[in-house]
């Protein structure tokens, strides 16, 4: 029996164990469309960037790139505004607005494929280009979403890292921040899968919610530690804001080296608990580069240079990104951070 | 008497309230060594001028000498400090902290450091409280326990710890029993020997009479004069107030008495309504006398249904019935004017319209709206009637004085037309003529048919328009006296008796 | 039937009526308290059978210090509350200050500075807020609705979230011990215990209640009730501010967001602890009590294996429980 | 004298709420139209529907802070009910609002039966009604609704959005019974002062129940509606809506003591966050930005309609 009975019931996909690459079955097209939309080749765009919740380091980092790029490019106007808790009505009625007002694009991270998708919907029969990244919607909703990395990706290098970390049998548990959080819950099933697939002995404990709340993932982390004592080789942490904290309560409760910490983290947040040693490799694709590759793509959309058929996109300093499942592009493979080249990166 | 010159003294007073003129150009003064009684009907505005003297509120016109310096008081802390101490006739006490902390709050005695004595805050209290025989009422009670007596007692203690110049009492005596009251003013004739100057509001004349050396009436917010008790007497007074004479307090009218109309049977309720048996006929007024605390009211609460009955039977036209609710009791024709006012008996931010409907908002409705139209015709001719003292009633009842307040909730009761009347402490702090009013209400009421359930602190009241009076003590009845037979001593000594055991 | 016995007027009692015993006042002066404290030894007594890992010294240092911060600001909460007033932006303001404190810290300036920041700014806006409520006459949950929302969008406005790191580890001391014990825990106490003696025994203290209780007696007896009522919602501020170093000083990271829902935790703890939302009554010993009972139960509920998706409905069975508890021993009491 | 300085406020609030509409009308050639207005009322139904029950819940001094849990615990269950139990559609909406009521219920009835405080009766079961709805969901959301269950939140009638014809009914209903009928008289009298109203042979008790249930029903009801809206179901839904429900309701002008306040009030509060929300976002105005002028205006209008009263009456 799955420790894990969260998230949507999509199928799991875990990868195979060993490097091989997962077969990517071609799909068509699947994506949305803007009904009559103007000509914008060429013309600058005015887009707004609707993250699930301003105010956190991460969709900082998504729309760095996004500013990037649009400075890169010199025709664009990229404007950032999200709500201030992730909350599905506020981004709704946020987006809702900005069709009003007349954008020509909109980026957006989803914090419900599904609740989004009739706002979206909207989007594009106003004419509007609309590409999401970091949480998708519904594929009909939007035209493109650029994928940082798939979930069973992430999945086999967290599972991987913490294999590695706390042996092949150890025990782990899990900080996450809300059950309801669709990404958080996709990762956690594939996780769920590929450990079981690839990993049998290591033991799942259990999953903690900890909101998007530091000290409480702190609180938690450290009542895991008590619970457990000496049984528990590993914490996972699901959001940048979890990771951190249990780091820390790992390093306060002096069992750095006894208890391995994975998690997903931006650098910054980390460096710290990297640079002391007593957390070994943070799972995170770069966001500035993820916001920096939405820019580009939605620019290629508009300009019409990406379209439905194509397998490949132009984004700027990144090169050429694939098109994967039909309507997805895909950023590439995680960045794990060590203590070699976290401080190369700012975000 | 003495002459010394006054230690304040208020000319030409003025204050105003939203519409209304509160007061105009009065003027007041008080000695060291006196009882001045200020007089007035209901709104005359005897609590406006005291305000005013302690503080609470800026007068529009006037000036306030204090020992011969003319003083502004900012705030009761100023006149606090000037000497005055006032009991007001609100009480305004806090629920939640004891009675040694409302004695001495804002005014705690301190040791070196700041730090408050409370040692030295019990005794002091114990020791007041003494003073005015309270030995019965523990100082770390919290107030909220208490009941309406006990309260005023530690307001009264609270004022005298503050040593005052000046002491202020609006209506001291309103919800006290004789005893209580005699215990008063004997305390109130010791300060007086101390030399401290009592301004002395009450609108019982025999008070007035014991107690005061000079008295100052005021009618409908003006001065009507300053007088030696000695130059005075109870008609005089009476005129002086009302601006014409009043025949009789107690009109008494003979009305025919009729079935029984409310029976009750060995009716309990926890400790304070024990075995309560008697009946009540139409066109009769039942007096209640008892000590505070005997439990009048609780069996006034238990009949109308606040306090259902734990056991006994109570008969209503010949029907037994089981009072639950107060709406229940109203439906059977139960009307209770609850003793009180400002918590029980009004909405006070509510129009006086909209308090007279409120009883029998059903009877002004058609299906759930109401008829406005209707509802302000009634609360007129109720104001009418009743000579309520408004600016009109749209006026919220808040603002209205005492007596003006308790008129409109007998107004609201009438309302439903209830055979059995249960009036607690009707006039308790209601001027002379208000009180005739009320009285001669009552008298109108009883001939129409109904039953009147008079609960009532004030003697003379209870003898005065009873037909039969119930006598109540430790929750049980300890006597019944028909008119004829009921004496002042008769009833005092059935309301200090004890039910002697199963004996008779 | 009626009796015709006569008896003299009562005579003199002894001046003075007999105190009711130390336990009838504990109970009739800490009823609430005790409840939670007794709901508090149950759970520890329940969970430890199941898992004697429960009461492990690291543990109890979870539960004791992790919440500490939420305890302290809950004692400025309560005497907000006793006063008859509420305040529903104080975790935006611990949001704020944090970041100020924070701020502070990584530029370079002494440590100290750093921590009086937040206390000093903290005592200033809520200054405003109280003067509003006093002087102004708007009521409290009104301003403080606004305060909220001024709060939390300027802080995102003005940070933009960027988390502050490399915060100088002298500033850290919420990971420090005094006396062998964890600094949010005795700051805990120690507050608490201060903050409840001076309820209960200063002259300022007492008119808190008194406001709470009658705030127009309050004023006829002088108490100057403006001027205590901005005092107080200074006061509370100056706990929000240690509150927040607590908080801003318990991790090597300060995340510049307001803590979702911290108000409603902070109230929750004032009010399940006793302090009557009406105002005038309730003690700050509840108001910790309180917030270490939900620590408990969060940590608890955790080592009893409950499932993690009926987590919060079990919390929320439990206060009811707790609230109704308490209901149920007024009702018995009269 | 009372009815008088009621209508100052919100007489004072609408001629504000004109002012602004001009003002941004000005500040973006977008806002100013049919189809933005009427969008409008679309997004700001479901706290409209929690709003108009909260008027009447705070002019009887209560307040109830667990609607949003109420709403989520309803939309969880119409998922839950049709899905998983598989009855049909209609039936699982209406067994959901059937138990959101029951919710509300719950609540009443805790607050007379043993007088619990609403605000702390109602914060229990924000948690708890939150955690059911988490337990219930298994934190996963229901989806694919048929076509037909989306006209109630995407769809239009006669060219308004659908739910705007429920709000605008349930405001103009909720307005005539608090103003006209002797329900809405006994929640002001309730509201100003309990005791004499229970002493006036009132039902208190009744009616307080009443209206939290109604509180329940009306979360409830937004309930079912959010679910067609965003086409899914998930268990943090309404999350915080009670305090923007509450910001409505006071900025509108209802006591937050009790004994007065209008729907009518609440309605023009509701319309002026909702403008300022819409409109200062089309003026280029962030989220942040718009969210503290928010906080400020409330602070501002009941600051200056306070004064404004004052002045008359002192
Ligand atoms: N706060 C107020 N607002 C408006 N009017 C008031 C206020 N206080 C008193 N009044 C009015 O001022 C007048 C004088 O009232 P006041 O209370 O001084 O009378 P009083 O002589 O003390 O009467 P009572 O014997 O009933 O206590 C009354 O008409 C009353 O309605
Ligand atoms: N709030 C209260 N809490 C506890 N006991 C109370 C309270 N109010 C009254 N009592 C007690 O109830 C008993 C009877 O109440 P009450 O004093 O109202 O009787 P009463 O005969 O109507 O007297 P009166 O109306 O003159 O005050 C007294 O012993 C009193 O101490
Ligand atoms: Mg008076
Ligand atoms: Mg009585």
């Amino acid at each position: 029996q799955s420790p894990w009975t969260g998230g949507d019931e999509l199928p799991t996909n875990p990868l195979a164990c060993d490097a091989t690459p997962a077969k990517v079955a071609s799909k068509p097209y699947d994506g949305g469309k803007p009904t009559n939309a103007p000509d914008r080749k060429g013309k600058t765009l005015k887009v707004v960037d609707v993250p699930k919740l301003v105010g956190i380091g991460y969709f900082n980092a998504t729309s760095k790139g996004i500013a990037d790029a649009a400075k890169e490019m010199g025709s664009m106007e990229a404007k950032t505004d999200g709500p201030s808790k992730a909350n599905i009505d506020d981004q709704i009625t946020l987006i809702d607005n900005y069709i009003t007002s007349g954008v020509d694009g909109i980026l957006f991270a989803a914090n419900d494929p599904v609740a989004i998708a009739p706002v979206l919907k909207k989007a594009l029969a106003a004419g509007i280009n609309v590409v999401g990244y970091d949480a998708n919607s519904t594929p009909d909703a939007r035209q493109w979403f650029v994928n940082q990395a798939e979930f069973n990706g992430i999945a086999k290098a967290m599972v991987d890292s913490m294999a590695k970390e706390a042996g092949e049998d150890g025990a782990f548990a899990i900080v996450t921040s809300t059950f309801t959080t669709p990404n958080q819950a996709r990762w956690i099933s594939e996780m769920a899968a590929y450990q079981a697939k690839c990993h049998p002995k290591m033991k799942w404990l259990e999953t903690v919610e900890a909101q998007e709340d530091n000290i409480l993932s702190f609180n938690q982390t450290n009542t895991l530690l008590n619970k457990y004592g000496d049984e528990l080789k590993g914490v996972f942490g699901m959001t940048s804001v979890a990771t951190p904290a249990a780091a820390d309560a790992v390093t306060q409760a002096k069992k750095c080296g006894k208890v391995a910490v994975v998690g997903l983290a931006t650098p910054n947040a980390m460096k710290p608990y990297v640079s002391t040693g007593c957390v070994k490799s943070v799972v995170l694709w770069n966001p500035v580069d993820l916001g920096y590759a939405a820019a580009y793509v939605l620019r290629a959309t508009a300009d019409g240079t990406l379209a439905a058929g194509a397998t490949s996109v132009k984004a700027g300093k990144l090169g050429d990104l694939s098109v994967i499942n039909g309507s997805e592009i895909l950023l590439g493979a995680p960045t794990v951070f060590t203590k070699d080249n976290i401080n190369n990166f700012d975000f | 008497m003495n002459a010394a010159a006054p230690y304040v003294s208020l000319a030409g007073m003025s204050k105003s309230f939203v519409g209304i003129k509160a007061l105009k150009d009065v003027s007041f003064d008080v000695r060291p060594g006196e009882v001045h009684a200020l007089l007035g009907e209901n709104g005359a505005g005897k609590s406006t001028l005291i305000k005013m003297m302690s503080g609470l509120y800026a007068p529009d016109a006037g000036t306030i000498t204090v020992d011969g310096r003319q003083v502004k008081f900012a705030s009761t802390r100023d006149a606090s400090a000037a000497g005055i101490a006032t009991v007001y006739q609100e009480l305004l006490l806090f629920p939640e902290l004891t009675v040694a902390e409302n004695v001495f709050l804002g005014n705690y005695p301190r040791r070196p450091g700041g730090w408050i004595d409370w040692g030295e805050v019990r005794a002091r209290t114990r020791a007041l409280l003494d003073q005015l025989d309270t030995f019965d009422l523990d100082v770390d009670a919290k107030v909220l326990t208490l009941s309406v007596a006990q309260r005023q007692r530690v307001e009264i203690a609270k004022a005298l710890s503050k040593n005052a110049r000046i002491l202020i009492m609006d209506e001291p005596t309103a919800s006290l029993v004789e005893s209580d009251v005699q215990r008063l003013m004997t305390v109130v004739r010791q300060l007086r020997e101390r030399g401290v100057g009592i301004v002395y509001v009450s609108h019982r004349m025999s008070e007035i009479f014991a107690l005061a050396d000079r008295v100052t009436v005021l009618r409908d917010g003006g001065f009507v004069g300053t007088r030696d008790i000695g130059e005075v007497d109870e008609a005089k007074l009476v005129s002086m107030m009302v601006g014409r004479p009043i025949d009789s307090l107690f009109p008494k009218a003979e009305a025919a008495i009729g079935d029984t109309v409310l029976e009750v049977r060995n009716l309990n309720h926890g400790r304070h309504v024990r075995d309560i048996s008697f009946s009540l006929r139409r066109g009769e007024i039942l007096g209640v006398a008892g000590l505070v605390g005997s439990g009048r009211t609780e069996l006034a609460l238990t009949l109308f249904g606040m306090t259902p009955a734990t056991s006994g039977e109570i008969t209503l036209e010949g029907k037994a019935v089981r009072i639950t609710s107060p709406r229940q009791a109203r439906d059977l024709g139960i009307a209770y004017v609850p003793e009180d006012r400002g918590q029980q008996g009004l909405v006070k931010q509510m129009a006086i319209r909209k308090n007279v409907s409120m009883a029998l908002i059903e009877h002004f409705s058609t299906g759930i709206f109401i008829k406005a139209g209707e509802e302000a015709q009634r609360a007129l001719a109720a104001v009418k009637r009743f000579s309520v003292r408004c600016r009109n009633i749209g006026q919220a009842v808040g603002e209205l004085s005492g007596g003006n307040q308790q008129k409109v909730v007998i107004a609201k009761w009438l309302e439903t037309s209830p055979k059995v009347l249960i009036l607690d402490e009707p006039t308790r702090g209601v001027d002379v003529g208000a009180k005739a009013e009320i009285h001669t209400i009552m008298g109108e009421l009883v001939k129409q048919g109904v039953a009147i359930l008079m609960i009532s602190s004030e003697l003379p009241e209870v003898l005065g328009m009873s037909d039969r009076v119930l006598v109540i003590s430790g929750g049980c009845i300890t006597g019944e006296i028909a008119r004829a037979d009921a004496t002042p001593e008769r009833v005092g000594m059935a309301m200090t008796a004890h039910r002697a055991g199963e004996a008779a | 039937m009626m009796t015709t016995a006569v008896d003299l007027p009562p005579t003199r009692p002894v001046s003075g009526v007999q105190r009711p015993g130390f336990l009838r006042r504990l109970f009739s002066d800490y009823g609430q308290e005790l409840v939670v404290l007794g709901a508090i030894v149950a759970l520890f007594a329940v969970v430890t059978l199941v898992n004697p890992r429960f009461v492990s010294a690291n543990n109890l240092t979870t539960i004791f210090s992790g919440n500490a911060y939420i305890a302290v600001a809950a004692i400025g909460m309560a005497m907000v509350i006793v006063t008859g007033h509420i305040d529903v932006s104080v975790g935006a303001l611990i949001g704020v200050l944090a970041t100020i404190s924070g701020t502070l810290a990584v530029a370079g300036y002494p440590v100290w500075v750093a921590w009086l920041a937040p206390v000093l700014v903290g005592m200033a806006v809520n200054a405003i807020i109280g003067v509003l409520v006093a002087y102004a006459r708007i009521p409290s949950i009104v301003v403080t609705l606004g305060a909220l929302s001024i709060l939390r969008g300027g802080l995102i406005s003005v940070t933009g979230g960027t988390w502050i790191t490399n915060l100088p580890p002298d500033f850290l001391i919420a990971q420090k011990d005094v006396f062998g014990l964890p600094v949010p825990l005795v700051t805990m106490v120690v507050l608490t215990v201060l903050a409840a003696l001076w309820m209960r025994f200063s002259a300022f203290g007492r008119s808190l209640y008194a406001i709470g209780g009658n705030a127009e007696a309050a004023l006829a007896t002088g108490i100057p009730v403006e001027r205590r009522t901005v005092a107080v919602f200074v006061i509370h501020g100056a706990f929000a501010g240690l509150a927040t170093i607590l908080f801003a000083t318990q991790l090597q990271v300060i995340q510049s967001t307001v803590p979702p829902n911290l108000e409603l935790t902070v109230i929750t703890a004032a009010v399940i602890g006793g302090v009557s939302i009406l105002g005038g009554s309730g003690t700050v010993i509840g108001s910790t009590l309180a917030t270490i009972l939900f620590a408990t139960i969060g940590s608890a509920l955790i080592f009893v294996n409950v499932s993690a998706y009926w987590l919060r409905a079990v919390i929320g069975l439990l206060i009811l429980a707790t609230v109704l508890a308490d209901m149920l021993r007024r009702r018995s009491r009269i | 004298m009372n009815l008088r300085s009621l209508i100052r406020h919100e007489t004072f609030l609408a001629l504000l709420l004109v002012v602004v509409l001009i003002v941004l009308s000005f500040q973006s050639d977008r806002f100013f139209t049919v189809s933005n207005l009427l969008n409008q009322g679309r997004l700001m139904t479901e706290i409209g529907l929690i709003a108009i029950a909260m008027t009447f819940v705070i002019a009887t001094g209560g307040i109830d802070l667990s609607v949003g849990s109420i709403l989520g615990l309803t939309a969880i269950l119409t998922g839950v009910f049709w899905q998983n139990v598989g009855m049909p559609l209609p039936a699982a909406a209406a067994a959901a609002i059937a138990v959101g009521t029951l919710a509300g219920f719950v609540n009443g009835a805790i607050i007379t039966r043993f007088g619990v405080p609403p605000l702390i009766a109602t914060l229990a079961t924000l948690a708890l009604y939150r955690g059911l709805a988490e337990g219930i969901s298994q934190a996963r959301s229901v989806r694919g609704y048929p076509d037909w269950f989306y006209v109630l939140g995407q769809g239009e009638v006669l060219s308004v959005p659908t739910q705007l014809w429920i709000l605008a009914a349930a405001a103009v209903v909720a307005s005539i019974i608090l103003a006209y009928t002797r329900w809405g008289r006994t929640v002001y009298a309730i509201g100003s002062n309990e005791v004499a109203s229970r002493f006036s042979g009132l039902s208190v008790e009744r009616t307080k129940l009443a209206l939290y249930t109604a509180s329940g029903f009306a979360a409830a009801v937004a309930g079912v509606i959010f679910v067609s809206r965003v086409s899914t179901t998930r268990s943090d839904m309404g999350t915080g809506i009670e305090l923007d429900a509450i910001t409505a309701v006071v900025l509108g002008g209802t006591s937050i003591f009790g004994g007065r306040g209008t729907v009518v009030g609440t309605m023009i509060g509701l319309c002026l966050i909702q403008a300022l929300k819409n409109g200062l976002s089309l003026a280029g105005v962030k989220g942040d930005g718009t969210i503290m002028l928010i906080g400020a205006v409330l602070i501002l209008a009941i600051l200056a309609s306070n004064l404004f009263e004052r002045s008359g009456t002192r």
